[in-house]
């Protein structure tokens, strides 16, 4: 048993905060997201530079085949600064199903340029009705010649407008709720029939609605086994949701600063306001939640790359809930905390917390994950986390 | 006890409702209802309709050519205009000013500045706030200096809602900087368009923009513009913090927003089924709706408190904890039923008549901004954390 | 729209108030329960003598046909002395059902006697699978002549040793959880077949499970139509949960002046305690959550006569939520600022903490009538509670 | 990171379950998983027969005569005892007191206690608080004014834990009365037997009689049975606070509760099937379920920081308040689970063999007691507000 990080593992964390301290702070991160694309190739390039974009790719294909904690690493050190930049959606969940779903050819074609920054993938999974159900998918791939056509809606696909290339799941069989009959499909943003609409949200991250119309893809497109999507979607957002909540343990770390230091200098009635014992309690509270969700992104991290699906979907599940309750906690603390301050686009707080209520709402709400090990537990005894 | 309304006080509840229905313009009600901004005009617009009702100001006795109602009545009337998808009046000018001015102005200050808060021609707002006071407003440095007839004024406030819209400011000032908090201060009326006033913006974490910084920089102000005794001004301001304290507790939009909530959940769907069959998300649904008539209750507890004339005091703490708590319950509920649709940030969409590519419904796009911008419920108008100073101080003798 | 209370009842306020001041001071409280009855008969006859027993009695039959206002103002005395007495089950329960229900002979019978405190009447309803579901009931009752048998087991039925007559609920027809088929009827506690087991509550009132073994009652025992006791049942509840709101509201005011005076005197680091800013706002959140749930009681009170059902049903279930959270709220805080001397048998905010708890848990907690009101209103609109 | 046991810790695990199943009695097990009365013998005789082991001190050092447990393998027996059923070990001495004499006792002092601690020999209880101090520790006020060779003590302790069993008493007392605070303070070790002392019981809310008042009257305590220096006692006892506080996350113990509300769930019934089918309960003991794996984790973090010499501080703060907080949840839960079979009030049932009538299942007796009896959990060892002040402090730097 040991919490330690291994000496790469530190070193990457400071690299990347060299890096970020660098070329991401508050001011440089307006202007990124002021620009045209909201997002910065040239903070990418860096990123790939350092290696953070390989992490986790197969080391064949230029990657340094790293682990969750890796992922821990990079995710964390990018929540310290708000980053932007689509990883999550390109490495996390792109990245990541190819090189665990590709053909040799899929990820020989496609990883090397993820490694190098080139290539963004992203993945189009939800629709209108999705909400957090992975298999209420409508879209569907009829089979044509040695290929198919695709024809469907997707909705808020993070990194969409930037990505080069869309992993899109769609019905090769049964309807909307059934497990089974998802397949994944590489589809090119370029090709004809692929209409994007590319907006931001609330976090100053970007989105996409895409809508497919006849998009007719080669028979090789297809990522996986046919009919059998599912499960790698699953397995990405698990992935995603590691990533994120250790993302949030970065954002939390610096609202708890930033209010720390607020309350330490903002005077009032004569005293700075950190003297009040209410405001030191709440201030408390919001260090004890920060360190029970770091805990159980911890135990994420180290389960999210197990073969047991069902402890992934536990633990995640657990960690996602746990998360997302710190998250509102410390999120609406901090403004509070902060006061009037608190609630303008100036201050870097507000941004910390408009990113934080934004994972919150990614990959599935704290009630809607509460609610899944609830009803996972009413199935079975809950697998012991640990030996 | 009997928690029914009288049959008189049924009789004017349809009275302000049919007056609704058939003079609230249907685009400014959609707006309302939609979400979308609103302008200075849709504000004036609507209080000039209601000025010709006679109900522009509607907490005004009739001496002052107000309707007279009485605390019953003006709860019924700010239940059905919220209800009715109304613009709400902006407090500034006939909740905040109006009472000091009749309580504590001149015969000439009343004549010149009742009439045209009434009839909307002046739109007002507040200066107390400034950088570093807060909910310490005693703590306030903007400094008057006598000059012969005029005061010269230089300082800054913020916060300071719709300034950007405004005529009039009413502001605090320090006029005696020798003496110290409270002592030394005076009230002073300020036409926004004196040279050496400017508004600057303060852009929201919604992206929204209706508070504002305002510079003064060596202000003309006539000594005829102070309301009440020189270096008194805060007697006034306190006796205005409780008047804009009681009605705090927004039952009316709170229940225009849980209508809301509960539309929005049978439209939403969540494993192929309306929301609102989710028994879990209609629990937190159902916890605030029940608060929600528990304060709707306590609210009428302090207006019968009110018409018996027992000045409500520290229990209109009890209404903004409680009423800013439901408003921020309701806005994130909102926002959890959206679901992933929560994301997009579209402000394009918020004007009226946008008809853009949009993401997701036209209804959807007000949510999450909503949740963001109303953090500040529990910030404003004495933060929670002071009301239950009060709470404590007040009621409980702590 | 007033909330005052009429001349009789700030009268029988002061009368009460008077009574428990100087006949139920702590000590003499203390005595009373560790008494074998566990209950004063003497001031039940003084209570008796008040005209607290009869106030919601029909004039017919020496009442004075009161309304549960009256009972609101009752409950909340007596809750402020945290009085043992079954008033709740004999008053509310037991002759609020034969008010409603009885024929003129069961009325004429019983009433007069209940009003000089002579006859005391409990509702033996709850079985071992009941929980807080009304209808799952599997007490039988056979025909048997003109009369019936009754075969069962009723577990805490409250008062149930003191009663002189119990009101037993068995089913004439149909399954435990159907709502049609329940007869209420009237078995003398002496009647042959039926056995008590009494026993204390955590509260120190009184409760007793019944075990029913082919006790034979005539036709006349019947209380309300055959078949048709649930909603008499249900009604008698909901009269109940309006009680215990009101007693609830007199525990919670005296634990909040418990409280607020206990932190004024009580000194840490050389200050009272009341000093500390955190002890000042939990005291401030107790006192908001007694107004909240007085104004719900009131509406409680003001809605439980109706003869709208469904206006009842969800009324009082929002009541009940809202007071269970409360109690909890208020109790456990009152126990937590009190320190190491509020867990202690002697201070009476013990007491006061565990009457509220167990309030809580009568007649369904919190949970249970939040969900009900939740399912309640997935079927339709809620009524508005005024016009 | 690795969050996994290693195939040493595993193999530890191993050997303490297979002590526990053969060597822990079958009645002293049905009484603690029961929630029976434990009388002094079940404890004694339970430290014997771990003493016998080797086990009776998991916390001591070798060279003391502890099995030399590092943190890791003192969590995983504590674990493994309290998942079997065993009785708790009580702190006072092995915990305690032990580890004080071990850093600032005498030789003889060592010599004398620590052998007769591991062994049951001697039952240990603590003398800190009294009426009037509690959180606010240092205001204590029992005397000790030295005559000769002896202290002569007068003065009274309070909830202090099994006095009624105990042999010895460990005390702060105030040895230099013109001192303020945490200056002039002794540590004292007490005889319970000596003339003098009287103990009376406090009866807590739950019926029960598990802390004592202790009172001193004329005491006469040798000066060699005084620790370390006279009027440096404060420097011990928070060097022991520091000890008592680092295990109270009891991790084991909920999880044996949470066990125990699944079953008791199960076993319900509502809606005429199993309550754990009901999704809105079984969804608050998934809440306490994630919030103990969280805190599990947790206490991980800190034992390895342990594990590398580094002294847990603030970190203790933590676990003890989400601790309590998760034993209060589950407590709470148990008692939800039972409904209306909540209410009886059935102590007598408590003592093992009890064979009289019985409302309700035998397992549902402790239940509300023990929800009663465990509000003192956020209080004692440092009130949750206390623990919070220290967060702040050390943590956060306010």
């Amino acid at each position: 048993m040991n919490f330690d990080f291994s000496e790469e593992q530190n070193q990457l964390r400071e690299a990347l905060v060299r890096l970020l301290d660098r070329g991401y702070e508050f001011a440089r991160r307006k202007q990124i997201v002021a620009s045209d694309a909201g997002w910065s190739r040239d903070i990418w390039r860096q990123l790939a530079e350092l290696g953070a974009l390989a992490i986790r790719l197969p080391e064949a294909h230029g990657g340094a085949a790293g682990t969750a904690i890796d992922t821990l690493v990079v995710m964390e050190a990018l929540g310290r600064r708000i980053v932007v930049e689509p990883y999550v959606p390109a490495i996390i969940l792109g990245a990541g199903l190819v090189s665990r779903a590709g053909s040799d050819a899929q990820r020989t074609r496609l990883l090397p340029r993820v490694a190098s920054g080139e290539q963004l993938l992203a993945l189009a999974h939800d629709e209108a009705d999705t909400r957090y159900e992975l298999a209420r998918i409508a879209t569907r791939a009829r089979p044509d010649g040695t290929g198919y056509v695709l024809d469907g809606q997707k909705t808020v696909v993070l990194g969409g407008g930037a990505a080069d290339t869309l992993i899109v799941s769609a019905r090769t069989a049964g309807e909307p709720g059934e497990p089974i009959g998802v397949s994944l499909f590489l589809v090119d943003t370029h090709a004809a029939g692929v209409r994007r609409h590319s907006y931001a949200t609330h976090d100053d991250h970007r989105a996409a609605d895409v809508t497919l119309t006849g998009v007719k893809v080669a028979g090789d497109a297809l990522l996986g086994p046919a009919g059998g999507g599912l499960p790698l979607v699953e397995h990405a957002i698990e992935q995603g949701i590691a990533a994120v909540c250790a993302e949030a343990l970065g954002v939390m770390a610096i609202l708890v600063d930033l209010t720390a230091s607020y309350v330490k200098t903002r005077k009032q009635f004569g005293v700075p306001i950190g003297q009040f014992q209410v405001l030191q309690h709440r201030l408390a509270d919001m260090l004890m939640r920060v360190e029970q969700a770091r805990s159980m992104t911890y135990l994420a991290a180290t389960t999210v790359d197990s073969s047991d699906a069902a402890l992934r979907r536990r633990i995640t599940a657990a960690a996602k809930a746990m998360v997302g309750q710190a998250a509102r906690f410390v999120g609406q603390q901090a403004i509070q905390l902060h006061g009037g301050i608190g609630v303008t686009d100036e201050a870097p707080v507000s941004h910390y917390f408009k990113r934080l209520t934004l994972i919150g709402m990614t990959f599935g709400d704290a009630d809607h994950h509460l609610a899944r090990y609830s009803d996972l537990m009413a199935r079975g005894p809950t697998p012991a986390p640990r030996a | 006890m009997d928690l029914s309304y009288t049959a008189d006080e049924q009789r004017f509840r349809a009275e302000v409702r049919g007056f609704l229905q058939t003079n609230l313009p249907q685009d400014l009600r959609d707006k309302v209802l939609g979400g979308k901004h609103l302008g200075r005009e849709d504000f004036v617009g609507w209080h000039r309709i209601l000025h010709q009702r006679g109900w522009s100001t509607p907490n005004w006795p009739k001496d002052f050519g107000g309707p007279g109602w009485n605390a019953v009545e003006q709860h019924i009337f700010d239940e059905e205009c919220a209800d009715a998808g109304a613009p709400p009046l902006m407090p500034f000018g006939i909740r905040m000013v109006a009472p000091v001015l009749m309580a504590f102005g001149s015969r000439a200050q009343q004549d010149r500045f009742l009439p045209r808060i009434r009839s909307g021609e002046h739109w007002w707002c507040q200066g107390y706030s400034e950088p570093g006071s807060g909910s310490d407003l005693a703590s306030l440095r903007m400094r008057a200096e006598r000059r012969d007839d005029v005061y010269v004024c230089n300082g800054q406030k913020t916060w300071t809602t719709a300034a950007q819209h405004a005529d009039w400011i009413f502001c605090l000032v320090r006029t005696d900087p020798t003496r110290r908090q409270q002592q030394g201060i005076s009230f002073l009326l300020i036409d926004m368009k004196s040279p050496g006033v400017t508004v600057r913006p303060i852009v929201t974490l919604d992206g929204d923009a209706e508070v504002n910084e305002v510079w003064f920089e060596d202000v003309e102000v006539p000594v005829d513009n102070r309301v009440g005794e020189e270096n008194q001004g805060w007697t006034y301001a306190k006796y205005l913090l409780g008047h804009e304290r009681t009605g705090n507790a927004g039952v009316g939009m709170c229940k225009r927003w849980l209508k809301a909530v509960k539309r929005i959940a049978a439209e939403q769907r969540a494993g192929g089924r309306p929301l609102i069959e989710d028994a879990r998300f209609r629990d937190r649904i159902a916890q605030v709706e029940i608060e929600l008539m528990a304060l709707e209750v306590t609210h009428m507890r302090v207006l019968a408190m009110e018409l018996k004339k027992q000045a409500p005091g520290p229990e209109a703490s009890i209404l903004k904890v409680q009423g800013s708590e439901i408003q921020q319950t309701l806005t994130e509920l909102m926002m959890h039923a959206l679901g992933p649709q929560a994301l997009p940030f579209q402000p394009a969409a918020l004007d009226a008549g946008y008809t853009g590519a949009l993401s997701g419904p036209e209804w959807a796009v007000p949510i999450t901004g909503r949740y963001l911008n109303h953090r500040k419920a529990s910030i404003y108008a004495g933060s929670n954390e002071i009301q239950r100073n009060i709470i404590a101080k007040h009621m409980l003798g702590l």
